[in-house]
């Protein structure tokens, strides 16, 4: 039984951290219907920033941090200016597509400025079990998940807030549906675009410092966008707390799975159990649990 | 006189850290030996190609640089997916490939694959080696009996190929053997350090890749495993697997075919390449390190096959493909020649024939104190090589029958 | 109306060119003013090229691959082809698009909001806004819960209008505003049109199908057809002409003729000929 | 001699449907045909075959296979390298398990159980669609390279899961130079592109492109969709299933599970964007794009003699950036480019 | 009220030849979660009439035809049609059956061209199976050009020949919903459903679009059902009229009756005709 909630506890933290990424998706699919491809190598780019202005410039991570935001705010701009505005009111794929471009563009320009070597980031968060829980109930949760968890909260809730209760929410989610329409009502996309893109960027920055001091800031965390997806199809593409509910969701089912299913059948099934789960979940709800009905009429 | 030699490269991507380091080391030293004035007054040269680790791209690359400047003398891909995919091609063209410490175990056997040389050692002769310190370290190989080892393996063709060498010595030893895969990447591990933490076993043999490793270490230390008691490959055994960990590594140990240290032959490559300007490592500091060790033994040894080749057939003469994989077949690189060549004990003396196309089978158990590795032994530790032959028999029968090939050795060039 | 058009129009089009996706070349020099607080309504059949000259104007176009290659607009006295919709909006210059585009996961009243987007309004501002609308919209209101891709035709249509009224624009291009709504609707929204045109001194430009209607509301009006202006003329002007009579209002020499009367062969519109 | 229609009077219906409707077009086409049967085959070196030719055609075929069901019926697809990947695995089980089975014969049933694979992993689509179908088909990805390791039969018991693509005889005679393998390919693929091409031009294709473009008005008109987008589901991953065999027999020869992983999925996935979403000639450009485009930059920044770790940033930037550049000229990919160019070449001199 | 209707003096249709009953509605109720689309609504059609449907925006007319053709399952009634009576029809029965319609949205297939879309409609009566079809050869050939004849006759019927090779996607509206048409008579129906097809055009198309359905109906037999806002049409070509109103039916009969009723007038024509 202890082992049991070892393993839930554990796969609901990690399912935090899925989450953490997962809402960057969310974040540009809300706001311009575009599922970004770069997400992951954007997660790749402010970690990779972030650490070497640590490493060779010698700054702290306080400096290097609000450094790494202006950056990463630049570089949504440009993305706003060069990519998405002459693609206004294309195709979602065509859309896509772009952001694929971008996702080469990025990793190739984050390795030619700081190098393909894997680095080392530190929070100064110990990742070690802790104490109290381990000694009265002989539970194992790391203190760095914990922490992270913490952190993921307060940003759900943040950006919850800001979609709910600022008009750029309703705005986003009319720029998601027509483009055309958004643009004729005034809708400033260029702006709405830009600010989503530095917000993504500033969510990929914490989503990639936070992985980046566990796995180490290196090339693969572009990949944990893999580990994004099913949160992202389980919880809705468009829903911020939908993210968070469905990285619990698949975090807790994959590691359990993993642990009690995963022997009998040879193991290594966390590959794609998360994705199988999801859609089983889709089957029931083609929208996943928060996103929105899918209009579909004549 | 020029001797050509294409490098299958990549610096891009999930790898490509362990790629500039390897390939930095190869080019360091064959600058090294350019400076020097050749292999008897041959100069190397070499043309690189992107591969990005990945197997289409990496067949196109050996295609397109096979026939330049001459023709190759040899290639080292570096990655098991380019070296299957170009298995069958290397015979074909008659260009020997070497693979340091990946691609096919049996391979070794050079009836059946007379231009492939997983030169030093294999998979099988690790894990056959791995078993074998874990024995001595408990003192004794009958001390194995009864004890739970846990074989942590990234979940590919790669994390399976150890899997028969472990499985007879569980028997023969009498231990129990745990499999756990991972799913790769391996971005998150803590469903199996749960396991792990739940099985309590004496050992960890983590077989793992990439980002894996890293993961892995910090994963243990979370869960309050002692990193003391994983014993990491070689692909896990790098800076690369460790600095990213920070303190939850130090003190965890993995094999290596190099003794980590610093070799006459690395501050030659300090003086007199990167003082001339022609170091390939961005990073002065990672001479040395184990991946660009690696490259620097993989450069050795293609060196001295040539200059093998050319003892035979020529000195002062540019080698054709068959000849440098003679070169290669009847490889010695003893300590003697280890030291002149200011390399002494960087990695096991090395000799092959046209049934061991391994040469050695030796491997080394390194930790990492926090900064860097140091060798935990002196001496080279080699496993139940008889097994293995065994094994590399059995399974290069079977590819020669699917095949349809005849063993036999093929001899010297014409 | 004459007098007004001594004075600098407030919108003008100069002879503009508009290609679609680099090869169709759909406008072929189109030219047309509006004074300001002017009703202007543009006509002409199918594929005429109403609804691309109202996007040319509103710089809507682009998100359709089509390209103003000639030409140039005029509004209140400045350029405008090279701004944003946006910014255009925020001059006053709001277009209704035809096809509706409601914001079909919204609901109606979240649509009529986001007109207000460029519009600084307080609480109780939005909710006079919004009140004025449901004045005129009284379906709308009770449909306000309701996602707008779950609504009818016609309440698309109500609430694509209302959304533009949202922004309280001083001239707005009306894309077939009648489409598909009910007669009763339709004439009140040209009642409307006329309210906010000589109450809040709005001008219109609207394209508009219906003739009848169209030339009974405008003071002025074009003819549009294969991309070209054949007509211009004060409205009741139009609505004497006997081509105008006969192709646009349906009444030839005789009345009106009943549809079911129609004859296959019959005198075809030849404006080019 | 102009390129126009002008003076080609089409007198039956068939003569209308055709292919190729103008006469240019058609004689482009022999003539391309002629090339690529007879003239490369005389002049090409076998690096062209074997690294450029031979993986261009098999991922020609790939893409093709997912232009026909994310193309042309409109289900996005992230999976295409698992069907390869059963394609492959099942030809080689296939020889192995029936002696004397024809090579040929093989490959169909490998894309055959392709195609059972692909309608299983199909069915979700009745109800998911658009990105969440195309996560959902992640699925596949994983789970049938993970069925490839974990399933020893399936290797041949081999240790490492690498499987060994035999020889490929047709009639007793041995394709094993380059050449060969490239004439083998050619064929199998121009006869599959013809057949894709029929189909998509005749009912069940109209059928695929109306459920593409409006599955309800598709139902409405009596169009069903479950056969529909079953029957794209089979049909792509049966494209994908041989050229998935191909890719192991007439390509790399030794392959592991990991050589079908996601980012050859992905791969073919560019391909049929860049090329053109419902094209058939869009696949090819594509694949030709995604091939070509890497071999060109390298060759390009180690011309400029860059240094090695510049270069190959650099590549991977100039990549990406020539997707966006490409996307935002021409969102319809090259086919449509392609098609832009012969209009207005049609109409030539006349701008318009 | 309407200008145009106040000229007329046209006589109302005579009463024609129509036949039995051929689909039969009894009490249909369908609401979706709180809405009330339809409530308790029962009429016929006979075979060969003209039947139309009217009402203000919202009614729930749409969503009457589309219970008839089995998009929408009614909660409540009974549809009987051709003598059959059940609950419901589902999309694909409708259609074997021979109902056809065309859509209020246009819902033509946009990246097809005209021909393509047109051929969509006789997918029903292919036979020959994909694989056939893939080769192209014998049978499927012969097949595809059969049909391809009849495709070209509603063509030539339609006069859209010119368009043939076009994306419907780049087409103006009227000709999109002259294509759309073509698409439904292309599946040569028994019944046809038309939801606002002459949305959008001006008299001249509307006087194309009234003799293409009164052709089909005359030469072809064909019933058609027919939702429309112009009371001009409606009152000229029609058999009968059903008026909805928030879901209710408020009056069923000849176009004359209809007119006079004053629960018409008070709901939805605002003025007597
Ligand atoms: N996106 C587009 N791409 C290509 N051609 C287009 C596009 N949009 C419109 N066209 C073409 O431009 C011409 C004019 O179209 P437009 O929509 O302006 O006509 P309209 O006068 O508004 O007609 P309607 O009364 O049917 O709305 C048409 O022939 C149409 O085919
Ligand atoms: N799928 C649906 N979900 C929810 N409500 C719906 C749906 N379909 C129709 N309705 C509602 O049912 C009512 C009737 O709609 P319907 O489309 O039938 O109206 P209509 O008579 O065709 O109106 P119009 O003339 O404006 O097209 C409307 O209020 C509409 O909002
Ligand atoms: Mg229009
Ligand atoms: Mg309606």
């Amino acid at each position: 039984m202890n082992f049991f909630f070892e393993v839930l506890i554990g796969g609901l933290l990690s399912g935090v951290m899925y989450a953490l990424v997962a809402l960057g998706f969310v974040l540009i699919y809300k706001a311009s219907g575009v599922f970004n491809f770069a997400q992951g190598a954007m997660v790749f780019f402010a970690a990779l920033t972030c650490v070497s202005i640590v490493n060779r410039f010698g700054l702290s991570l306080w400096f290097a941090v609000p450094i790494t935001m202006a950056v990463m705010v630049l570089l949504g701009l440009a993305i706003e200016r060069v990519v998405l505005r002459p693609l206004v009111n294309q195709p979602e794929i065509t859309l896509f597509m772009a952001t694929i471009g971008l996702a080469f563009f990025i990793e190739g320009l984050a390795q030619m400025l700081w190098g393909a070597q894997v680095q080392r980031l530190d929070l100064g968060i110990e990742d070690v079990p802790m104490e109290s829980l381990l000694n009265t109930f002989n539970i194992v949760v790391s203190r760095f998940d914990v922490m992270a968890a913490c952190i993921c909260g307060v940003l759900v809730a943040g950006l919850a807030f800001f979609f709910s209760k600022t008009k750029i929410g309703r705005a986003l989610r009319a720029v998601a549906d027509d483009h055309q329409a958004a643009l004729a009502v005034g809708i400033p996309l260029q702006h709405i675009w830009a600010i989503v893109w530095s917000v993504a960027g500033f969510v990929a920055l914490v989503a990639g410092m936070l992985w980046g001091a566990r796995n180490g800031v290196q090339f693969s965390l572009t990949f944990i966008a893999l580990k994004a997806l099913p949160v992202l199809i389980l919880g809705g593409f468009t829903s911020v707390p939908g993210a968070i509910v469905g990285g619990l969701i698949i975090g807790a089912s994959e590691k359990l799975a993993e642990v009690y299913i995963g022997p009998m059948v040879g193991g290594g099934i966390e590959g794609w159990f998360p994705y199988v789960l999801a859609l089983l979940f889709l089957l029931v709800r083609p929208e996943g649990l928060f996103g929105e009905r899918i209009i579909r009429r004549i | 006189q020029e001797q050509y030699v294409p490098l299958l490269s990549y610096r891009v991507g999930p790898y490509a850290a362990g790629g500039t380091g390897f390939y930095g080391g190869v080019i360091d030293y064959f600058n090294l030996v350019n400076m020097n004035g050749g292999i008897n007054g041959v100069k190397l040269t070499w043309e690189e190609c992107e591969t990005e680790y990945n197997a289409s791209r990496g067949v196109e690359c050996y295609e397109r640089l096979k026939t330049r400047n001459g023709g190759a003398s040899l290639v080292e891909p570096l990655s098991t997916g380019i070296a299957y995919g170009i298995l069958d091609r290397v015979g074909a063209d008659k260009i020997p490939m070497t693979t340091l410490g990946y691609g096919r175990s049996d391979a070794a056997n050079g009836k059946v694959f007379p231009y492939v040389f997983p030169l030093i050692t294999s998979y099988w002769n690790q894990a056959a080696a791995m078993v074998k310190y874990l024995g001595e370290k408990s003192g004794g190989m009958d001390k194995l009996k009864g004890k739970k080892i846990v074989h942590l393996y990234h979940d590919s063709a790669y994390g399976k190929e150890p899997l028969p060498v472990l499985e007879e010595q569980a028997k023969q030893y009498g231990f129990e053997l745990v499999k756990i895969p991972i799913a790769p990447p391996g971005n998150d591990q803590q469903s199996q350090w749960l396991q792990i933490r739940q099985a309590n076993p004496d050992h960890v043999i983590l077989w793992g890749f990439g980002v894996m490793n890293a993961v892995a270490i910090k994963t243990a230390q979370r869960n309050g495993f002692p990193r003391e008691k994983i014993l990491g490959v070689w692909w896990a055994g790098s800076e690369e697997d460790t600095t990213p960990a920070g303190d939850a590594a130090k003190g965890y140990t993995t094999m290596t075919f190099n003794t980590p240290g610093n070799y006459p032959v690395l501050d030659e490559i300090r003086n007199k390449v990167y003082a001339g300007g022609k170091g390939n490592l961005e990073d002065k500091t990672r001479i040395g390190s184990v991946y660009h060790m690696r490259g620097v033994t993989a450069a050795i040894l293609s060196v001295e096959a040539i200059r093998n080749a050319q003892a035979k057939y020529g000195k002062g003469k540019t080698m054709t493909g068959e000849q440098v994989r003679w070169g290669l077949e009847n490889l010695n690189v003893d300590a003697a020649r280890q030291k002149a060549l200011g390399a002494f004990d960087m990695f096991p003396p090395v000799k092959t024939s046209c049934e061991d196309h391994e040469g050695s089978g030796a491997v080394k158990v390194q930790q990492w104190d926090g900064k860097k590795w140091v060798a935990v032994s002196k001496d080279w530790v080699v496993g139940d090589k008889a097994l293995t032959r065994k094994l590399l028999e059995e399974s290069s029968a079977k590819y020669a029958a699917e095949k349809n090939i005849k063993p036999a050795c093929l001899g010297a060039a014409s | 109306m004459t007098n007004q058009t001594k004075e600098s129009p407030y919108l003008s089009v100069n002879n503009i060119e508009v290609i679609y996706d680099h090869v169709i070349l759909v406008l072929k020099g189109v030219s047309l003013q509006v004074p300001r607080g002017g009703i202007v309504a543009l006509m002409g059949g199918n594929g005429a090229g109403k609804s691309t000259t109202l996007k040319a104007i509103s710089t809507l176009l682009r998100g359709e691959r089509g390209d103003v290659t000639k030409g140039s607009v005029m509004f209140d006295g400045q350029r405008i082809d090279h701004l944003t919709p946006n910014a255009l909006v925020q001059r006053g210059l709001s277009q209704v698009m035809e096809g509706r585009h409601c914001f079909a996961h919204l609901t109606i009243e979240e649509n009529l909001l986001t007109g207000a987007y460029t519009r600084r309004l307080s609480r109780r501002g939005l909710q006079d806004a919004l009140d004025k609308v449901y004045h005129y919209f009284p379906r709308l209101r009770e449909r306000r819960g309701s996602q707008a891709g779950y609504t009818s035709g016609g309440e698309q249509q109500m609430c694509a209008i209302g959304r533009s009224l949202m922004a309280q624009p001083s001239m707005i291009l009306l894309d077939e505003p009648s489409m598909g709504l009910a007669p009763q609707i339709v004439e009140e929204i040209f009642e409307i049109v006329r309210d906010l045109n000589s109450k809040e001194n709005v001008s219109f430009l609207l394209a508009e199908q219906n003739t009848t209607v169209a030339l009974r509301y405008a003071d002025f009006g074009y003819i549009l057809e294969n991309g070209r202006v054949v007509m211009e003329g004060e409205a009741a002007a139009l609505a004497s002409n006997e081509d105008v009579k006969e192709f646009y209002l349906g009444v030839s020499g005789a009345g009106r003729k009943s549809f079911r009367d129609m004859k296959f062969y019959r005198r075809r519109k030849r404006w080019l000929a | 001699m102009y390129y126009r229609e002008a003076g080609q009077f089409k007198t039956s219906y068939a003569a209308d449907s055709r292919i190729f409707t103008i006469r240019q077009d058609r004689t482009g086409m022999l003539l391309l045909c002629l090339v690529a049967f007879v003239l490369v085959p005389l002049w090409a070196s076998p690096y062209t075959f074997s690294a450029i030719l031979i993986p261009f055609l098999i991922f020609s075929l790939a893409a093709l296979g997912l232009n026909i069901l994310t193309g042309y019926a409109g289900q996005l697809s992230l999976g295409s390298a698992a069907f390869m990947a059963v394609g492959a695995f099942a030809s080689y089980n296939f020889v192995l398990r029936i002696p004397g089975i024809p090579v040929l014969l093989a490959f169909v049933l490998g894309g055959l159980c392709a195609a059972l694979v692909g309608i299983a992993f199909g069915l979700p689509s009745l109800r998911i669609r658009g990105f969440y179908l195309a996560a959902a088909t992640l699925a596949t990805q994983f789970f049938v390279v993970w069925c490839m390791t974990k399933i020893p039969w399936l290797t041949n018991y081999s240790s490492s899961g690498v499987i060994t693509a035999q020889q490929i005889v047709i009639f007793g005679y041995q394709f094993i130079t380059p050449a060969s393998k490239y004439l083998l390919t050619l064929a199998i693929v121009s006869a599959m592109a013809l057949l894709a091409k029929n189909m998509v031009r005749s009912n069940v294709g109209r059928s695929w492109m109306a459920v593409r473009d409006m599955d309800v008005a598709a139902e409405v008109i009596g169009i069903r969709l479950m056969r529909t987008k079953l029957l794209a589901f089979a049909v792509s991953s049966f494209y994908c299933g041989v050229a998935g065999a191909l890719y192991a027999y007439a390509y790399l020869g030794t392959v592991e599970p990991e050589a079908y992983n996601l980012d050859l999925s992905f791969r073919i996935l560019f391909m049929i964007i860049i090329g053109g979403v419902g094209s058939i000639l869009g696949s090819f450009l594509g694949a030709a794009f995604i091939v070509l485009l890497p071999i060109l930059l390298n060759v390009i920044a180690h011309a400029l003699s860059l240094p090695t770790s510049v270069a190959s940033n650099l590549e991977l930037m100039v990549f990406g950036a020539l997707i966006i550049f490409f996307l935002i000229v021409e969102p319809h990919g090259l086919a449509r480019l392609w098609q832009i160019a012969k209009e207005k070449l049609r109409l030539w001199p006349f701008p318009h | 009220m309407s200008a145009v209707l106040q000229e007329t003096g046209v006589p109302p249709a005579t009463a024609r030849r129509t036949g039995e009953v051929i689909l039969d509605l009894k009490k249909i109720s369908l609401s979706f979660g709180g809405v009330k689309a339809l409530t308790d609504i029962s009429f016929d059609v006979r075979e060969h009439e003209i039947r139309a449907i009217i009402g203000p925006n919202g009614a729930g007319k749409s969503s009457m035809l589309n219970v008839i053709n089995g998009v929408y399952h009614p909660q409540q009634g009974e549809i009987v049609y051709r003598g059959v009576p059940r609950r419901g029809m589902n999309t694909y029965d409708a259609a074997r059956s021979g109902i056809a319609r065309t859509f209020q949205n246009i819902a033509l297939f946009k990246g097809m061209t005209v021909l393509d879309n047109i051929m969509t409609g006789r997918n029903l009566k292919m036979k020959s199976n994909f694989l056939l079809q893939a080769l192209y050869w014998g049978p499927a050939q012969r097949e595809e050009m059969a049909h391809r004849r009849e495709v070209e006759k509603v063509i030539d019927f339609l006069e859209i020949q010119h368009i043939r090779k076009t994306p419907v996607g780049r087409l103006p509206y009227g000709l999109q919903k002259r294509v759309e048409l073509g698409r439904a008579l292309a599946a040569q129906p028994e019944i046809l459903l038309l939801d606002e097809p002459m949305a959008g055009m001006n008299v001249e198309e509307k006087q194309d679009m009234c003799r293409f359905i009164l052709d089909v109906n005359d030469q072809f037999g064909t019933t058609i059902v027919l939702i429309e806002h112009d009371m001009g049409v409606v009152m000229d070509i029609s058999d009968r009229v059903v008026v909805l109103d928030y879901g209710r039916k408020i009056a069923d009969g000849t176009p004359d009756e209809v007119r006079s009723s004053q629960d018409v007038i008070n709901a939805y024509l605002g003025v007597a005709h």
